[in-house]
């Protein structure tokens, strides 16, 4: 049939033979790679860039984008994007996982990539659980909140505080890194900061990393209005959205 | 030894079809046969068609999963298309007349393939709460896997707590199951 | 607050994941400690319902390298610790599995097998036979149970705990992702009041009395300076591990006396097998059953004299080869043909069985 | 599978301020659009979405073509364009 | 400073660790990552050394999962990527070899086996056959040669890289302590001079154009939704494999055609063993040796043959049957008898070795 | 023979009879052990502490006192520990490892430990480099410093700069932890931080830390001259030692 | 293996301010007490130490039993007891 | 066929018995003969008897380690308790007289057992420095395993940048190989 005058508001970089895409109703990581999307779009580096999504909901953007995409293990993305970037540094490598895969199977990736500082760019979807596996307790899941692991809500006495990524991460990287907390219901900031995470890794200046608080209405179990207050209200209230490290060198970039 | 029956239900995330093969199941195992129900599940949380793959008999049953069903419900578009490779020739296909798919789109070699207006009755008659009540009648209906009664005691079982807070709810269920009986019987 | 916990006996129609929690409540076990992975999540998920209520424990880690060693800990701290565990997550299990069969530490492990290599399927498959048998950088000084039914899953974790603990090689409870996520009835049980003795637990560390004044220290290391010293201490543990093989080995059995072909399978398709094969005898068709429940050791001397006896054997499973690689070096020597009906990762029904069957005979 | 999954069928409105399309082929139907409108005059329509779901629509003549609900939809299933052709 | 390639023969006394760095430059491996574990380390060592001067690429990772997937990494790239390793570190290779299979991925893993299980030895053994041949939870879908030389350390080594990108199995070379560490002369080679092809690698992801303007996507994913799908992909790779098996195995043999017994090892078990034979066969001794140069596939026509004609074979390995259990599968239906002679981590001499024939004839 | 009259200065909870110890001549991990032998003397709890060695030259440590011990994996002693301690929390359990082990291969273990606030105490031995495998780079390894995988002296342009692990479990720790970094030049010091940390432990506040910076004359291949200046000059310049986080509520403790 | 590895032999040296212990048996020789002794009054003894390189005195009349060797030595080969009694 | 003859040498970690092994082993290389040299190693760095193996013949080398040694050197009192086990009936056993070590702990099955009084003579004869080399002619004089000429050709490749600046280093070894070899000669 003739292809219709209006289309779909989507990133030049995503791929339509692919949408709808595979993730839930409401689900925040659609609203993340949209703003992605819009990055690449905005920095014009499609032809060069590499995505690499980890096992989580992450895989299912396996055929997401009109780029090259590596479909890694869980809590593997990290290396398996430093080894391409290492072989060849022209490629723009970035690193999509969730905050199970990121602060608990592959904190050691994490870090030591930090450390090194891998000139990549690591975005990380905070849910606040394991939503793949079916809304288990994640290392960001808030306190008293219920998983199918804390059925009786997350006892920080047992299991101690949630997980402030970035501001690990801000704390063992140098000067060069960029470091961010964005949120999916703030789309337009969040596309700024990819790009800004980006445009640190083409400069070569050092590490880049992206937390994005984000939604799964499917393990929370709320209906439209919760999922945002959760996001919106409690969420923020522990962890804080905005930059957190710029690196020096740094002009500022419009989005 | 009569081998089990072999029952396929399929359909939409919303569309319950999970609790019907349960309820069932569970049914079933109140009169003491031997039941086995699995699920479908894979990486997707939504989004994917849910399929029920439900035997029920008379002695332990052999492999969870099957080829062909003995009756295989499909209760939506994508449900037709998800389900057709469990309908072979010795199959009773029954699929929810709304669903626009091109009849060559449906099974051919079924024994017999029954289109109901199930989510039309729901709307128009019941509620759609109980769209997946009206299925699990159908199923009695068209295949006497467990009788009415045990299957109301069933439903009384899981929805009992909410029938406490509203009566009501237990009649409309009721009237449910038995509306989705005739529909079947009609049918087949 | 405690309640009392599993007494008398119970029929229940519930999902394998549900089943293997009650089964470690009832064994007595302690603590558990795991990370999620499909197929095996909903173990976790009830036990840790269960657990504070009859105050055992339950910690999640941060990956199964640490659920592994973790595990590991609880058992040297003198507790029934257990882990469960899939794919992936049974391949990183590996590592802390070979520190405790160099250790001989009696952990236990419920393995939920899905679709491999790497990630797969979350859904099923038989293919972590080698793995659970002879992973790691041994010689697969282990226990692995292959259960079929939920009464089993049942019956084989509590038993798994006194194996453990008996011999003290890790030991395996290995199921699928169709056992994990079907229902079906069974009845759960104390296994106190039926009799069965709980072999106790005993710590490893922190025992009583001071270190070099009450007691020599327990210390307990994997590493040797030398080849000569892993050499004795592993032939030791090589030793006991065969003088108890033989009193550790199950298997079931359908009539392999008079078969001309008997259809060997394990685990869940092990259900497809035996009831194609009723239904073939009941048919007169001269066929029989064999199923190790035991894959590590395996049942060999019931193995042979099914060998002596049958001209063909059909290997049946749902993975590509697996099963066939140990029943050929058991079978070494024997004559008897070794048919496949391979299938990794995707189920088999008995009509395929039959189907097999009937073109082989 | 059919291919309406590629091309997809856009249903389109009129609003005072501009046009708003919805592709039913997208809409999921998870509510994030209707609890965000400022209007809040986004309500379920009798079209299913690709779920089977119902899909949105825009209560006649209240929709200012604010852009929001296309703004925050994750999965692309609304265009709304301003009459003076700004894009939300 | 880019020093010349190596050029020429050069007639050389070293370590085994120093030939595999001499022969990934000679392969033209383009990048080593790597994470240290004994006694593996020298080729890192060498490999720091050499990669600068030839501007080869390095990166030492924070384990051995890193190690193999940042491996992997470089070779979707379209690198010639290798890394290496041992023991505990092999185990933990698995799960980034897994997904090397599950993806068709040619990456070439060193492995300098050392006593097990666990932390076991940093010295010796041959140990690590099993987890090599089938590790992680898939089909053994890959290459392992096994040498016993200096020399064939280099030439296999080279041969690695092609064998890998020729046919996209991940390829090892299963080496150990002994090779690794000890010094003995060979001659070190550039291969193209000798007028040998080298397999050029291929990018997958990263080629030149716009995804989805230019060309497709490059889009690669080891997970499926559905049994089927598993299986489908599955069946195609093992096809894939079995077609090729043939062509990829070899092996070493002597004396076998006359012989009554066959004395079978591999790697540098295999140099004991065949000292032993020549002796006792220079003494009129009806002995025979044969060795499987590829562990995986087997040379099993080769074995078939020996196993025909042979009364007995004598299986001689540093581990506690990991080479018999091959074996025995290969040669299933055969009556051929076979007898042990397993040294778990320990060293086997000549004198050993021929003291058992010996006792046997 | 009869005992001679005149003693070694060693620690009650060393264990005589596997002494002399199998460290190298010089090596730093003596002087540490020697400093925790009398914390444990100090705080009479020898009868109650589990210790846990590390894969790493404190393998070598495995009966090094007379209390019981479990030699681990690499990088695994975190785990181990933890699962005794959620087992028996009433004993007292001390995991002893090299940075190597700590911050590379154990990373994810350390960094969740921390976050779930374990009722731990780690020791970690900074000797700048992998000991026990002959003396390759580690996340701890100074700019320039020449190891075996860094032969040309360690470049922060393609490897980074060395990890400050006290700092980065400072960071993501909540009050009722305690970091410290300690030197074994400066043996009091030393073993007043491990009778706070095992303190901190006893009385259940939180997570305990505690980084050693010691020498390791043998992969340094330092003169004793040598080696004091590295340890006290060189490697203090880059790892500022000192307590970097005191529980709040804890009152001061003598050594 | 022989027993002195568990019963330790002293060599003692007085010493104006108190009396100097060397465990050769323990001494493995490595100097780091040589360089921290405040008075550089140790040197190399004749006695060998545990893995056959010398063992370390004082030399006669310098040292003032401080202790600080004591406090370095990582095999706790010298222990130094001053006159009044007071322990390094 | 000549077996390769089979040597071992051990001693403290300073005592260079490694370095002795090795250039005996490229002194056979570069006589074109075959050589294998392999050193003791294990999780300790230091502290651990030095160990090294060294076979030496014509043709290809089987195993890289041996039970029995032709020759076994014992440095130091801890070398011979740690490597009696080579000794066997055809082996000679040389140890270095210094070592106190009580007669009935010295292997008892050997071929011959020679202490030699090596550390004293190069500290009182020579220097410390080059007792290794002492020990490698003794090796040399008891074995003639390789010829001295090439020995000395040996040594210059490794040290020959030092002998370069101090050409009387040059002499010192000389003179310790051959004092070594009369040494062994006059005992064996
Ligand atoms: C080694 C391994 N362990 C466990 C799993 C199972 N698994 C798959 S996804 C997942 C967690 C996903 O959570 P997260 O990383 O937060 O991503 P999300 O799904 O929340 O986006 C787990 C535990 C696996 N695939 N591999
Ligand atoms: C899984 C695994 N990988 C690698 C090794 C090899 N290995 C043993 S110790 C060690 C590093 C030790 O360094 P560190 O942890 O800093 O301790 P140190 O020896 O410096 O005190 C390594 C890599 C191992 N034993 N296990
Ligand atoms: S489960 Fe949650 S995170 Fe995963 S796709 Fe669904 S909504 Fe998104
Ligand atoms: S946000 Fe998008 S998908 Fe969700 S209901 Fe609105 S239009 Fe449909
Ligand atoms: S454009 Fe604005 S006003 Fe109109 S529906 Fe969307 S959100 Fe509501
Ligand atoms: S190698 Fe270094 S760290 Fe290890 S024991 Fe020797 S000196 Fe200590
Ligand atoms: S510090 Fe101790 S071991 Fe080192 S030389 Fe001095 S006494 Fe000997
Ligand atoms: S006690 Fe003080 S003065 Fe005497 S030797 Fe020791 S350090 Fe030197
Ligand atoms: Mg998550
Ligand atoms: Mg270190």
């Amino acid at each position: 049939m003739a292809m219709p005058l209006v289309q779909p508001p989507m990133p030049n970089s995503w791929r339509r033979d692919t949408k709808p895409h595979k993730f839930c109703p409401g689900c925040g990581h659609g609203i993340a790679l949209r703003a992605l999307g819009y990055a690449i779009d905005d920095l014009g580096i499609q032809d060069r860039v590499v995505f690499g999504c980890d096992i989580g909901c992450s895989l299912l953007a396996w055929d997401f984008f009109n780029v090259d995409t590596v479909q890694t293990h869980h809590g593997r993305t990290t290396p398996v994007m430093t080894g391409i970037k290492r072989a060849r540094p022209e490629l723009i490598c970035i690193a999509y996982m969730g905050d199970g895969g990121g602060y608990a199977i592959g904190a050691q990736h994490l870090v030591n990539a930090a450390m090194r500082d891998e000139k990549l760019t690591v975005i990380l979807i905070n849910n606040t659980q394991y939503a793949m596996t079916g809304g288990q307790m994640a290392p960001t899941t808030l306190p008293g909140q219920k998983t199918e692991t804390t059925p009786y809500g997350r006892d920080p006495e047992l299991t101690g505080m949630p997980m402030r990524g970035p501001e690990m991460v801000a704390a063992i990287t140098e000067e060069g890194a960029y470091v961010a907390r964005g949120t999916v219901s703030k789309a337009r900031q969040l596309r700024r900061m990819f790009i800004r995470a980006l445009q640190n890794q083409i400069e070569g200046r050092g590490f880049s990393f992206v937390e994005v608080l984000s939604t799964c209405p499917t393990n929370w179990r709320t209906n439209a209005e919760e999922t945002w207050r959760f996001l919106e209200i409690e969420m923020p209230k522990y962890f804080h959205i905005g930059e957190i490290k710029i690196p020096v060198t740094e002009g500022d970039v419009d989005g | 030894m009569a081998k089990p029956l072999k029952i396929v239900i399929a359909g939409e995330g919303g569309q319950g079809v999970q609790a019907v093969a349960e309820i069932l199941a569970e049914a079933a195992y109140e009169e003491g046969r031997q039941a086995l129900y699995i699920p479908n599940f894979g990486v997707e949380q939504r989004g994917g068609v849910s399929v029920a793959f439900l035997q029920i008999g008379d002695r332990p049953i052999g492999a969870p999963k099957f080829e062909k069903g003995d009756i295989v419900i499909a209760l939506s578009r994508r449900a037709i298309y998800r389900t057709r490779q469990y309908v072979g020739p010795n199959t009773i296909f029954v699929y929810d007349a709304s669903a626009e798919v091109p009849p060559e789109d449906l099974p051919r070699e079924a024994k017999k393939i029954v289109g109901i207006p199930a989510i039309e009755i729901t709307k128009r008659e019941l509620h759609p709460r109980v769209f997946n009540v009206m299925i699990m009648g159908a199923v009695i209906g068209v295949t006497g896997v467990v009788s009415p009664e045990d299957a109301k005691k069933a439903i009384e079982m899981r929805l009992g707590y909410k029938f406490a807070k509203d009566p009501k709810l237990r009649e409309l269920n009721y009237r449910a199951m038995e509306r989705g009986m005739e529909l079947a019987g009609a049918a087949v | 607050m405690t309640e009392a916990p599993l007494t008398g006996e119970k029929r229940v129609f519930m999902t394998g994941n549900e089943v293997v929690a009650w089964a470690a409540l009832a064994a007595q076990a302690d603590i558990m400690y795991g990370y999620p992975i499909t197929p095996q999540n909903e173990i976790m998920h009830y036990w840790t319902r269960l657990a504070p209520k009859h105050n055992r424990g339950f910690l999640q880690t941060e990956d199964e390298l640490s659920a592994g060693f973790t595990t590991i800990g609880g058992v040297m701290a003198g507790k029934k610790a257990f882990t469960a565990t899939a794919g992936p997550g049974n391949v990183l299990m590996q590592e802390p599995m070979s520190m405790a069969e160099a250790m001989r530490l009696p952990v236990v492990v419920i393995v939920m097998q899905r679709g491999g290599p790497s990630t797969g399927t979350v859904i099923y498959s038989q293919q972590e036979v080698m793995m659970t048998a002879f992973g790691g950088n041994g010689e697969g000084l282990r226990v692995v149970y292959s259960t079929a039914t939920h009464q089993e899953l049942f019956d084989y974790t509590v038993k798994a705990f006194n194996t453990a603990w008996r011999y003290r090689f890790p030991t395996f409870v290995l199921a699928d992702g169709y056992q994990g996520k079907m229902r079906e009835p069974l009845t759960i049980y104390n296994p106190v009041e039926r009799g069965m003795e709980l072999v106790p637990p005993e710590p490893y560390v922190g025992r009583p009395g001071t270190p070099g004044v009450d007691r020599p220290p327990g210390q307990f290391r994997n590493t040797y300076n030398v080849e000569e010293e892993l050499y004795e201490v592993l032939s030791a543990y090589i030793r006991d591990w065969e003088q108890v093989a033989g009193e550790i080995a199950e298997h079931d059995a359908l009539g392999v006396e008079d078969a001309r072909l008997v259809v060997v399978a394990h685990g869940v398709v092990a259900r497809a097998a035996k009831q194609a094969v009723e239904e073939l005898r009941a048919q007169g068709v001269p066929v029989g059953y064999f199923r190790p429940i035991t894959l590590r050791p395996l049942p060999t001397a019931a193995l042979q004299e099914v060998a002596r006896r049958a001209e063909k054997l059909l290997v049946v499973e749902s993975a590509y080869g697996q099963l066939a690689r140990l029943l050929r070096e058991a079978l070494y020597g024997f004559t008897v043909e070794m048919l496949p009906l391979f299938k990794p990762g995707v189920g088999v029904t008995p009509e395929e069985v039959a189907t097999r069957v009937r073109e082989i005979v | 599978m059919p291919e309406e999954y590629f091309n997809f069928e856009p249903r389109t409105t009129e609003v005072p301020k501009g046009v708003f399309t919805v592709f039913p082929g997208l809409c999921k139907g998870c509510g994030l659009c209707i609890e965000k409108c400022p209007k809040k005059c986004l309500k379920w329509s009798e079209t299913l979405g690709v779920y089977g779901t119902p899909a949105v629509e825009p209560v006649d003549g209240i929709c200012i073509a604010c852009g929001v609900c296309e703004g925050v939809c994750p999965d692309c299933a609304i265009r709304v364009i301003r009459k003076r052709g700004k894009d939300g």
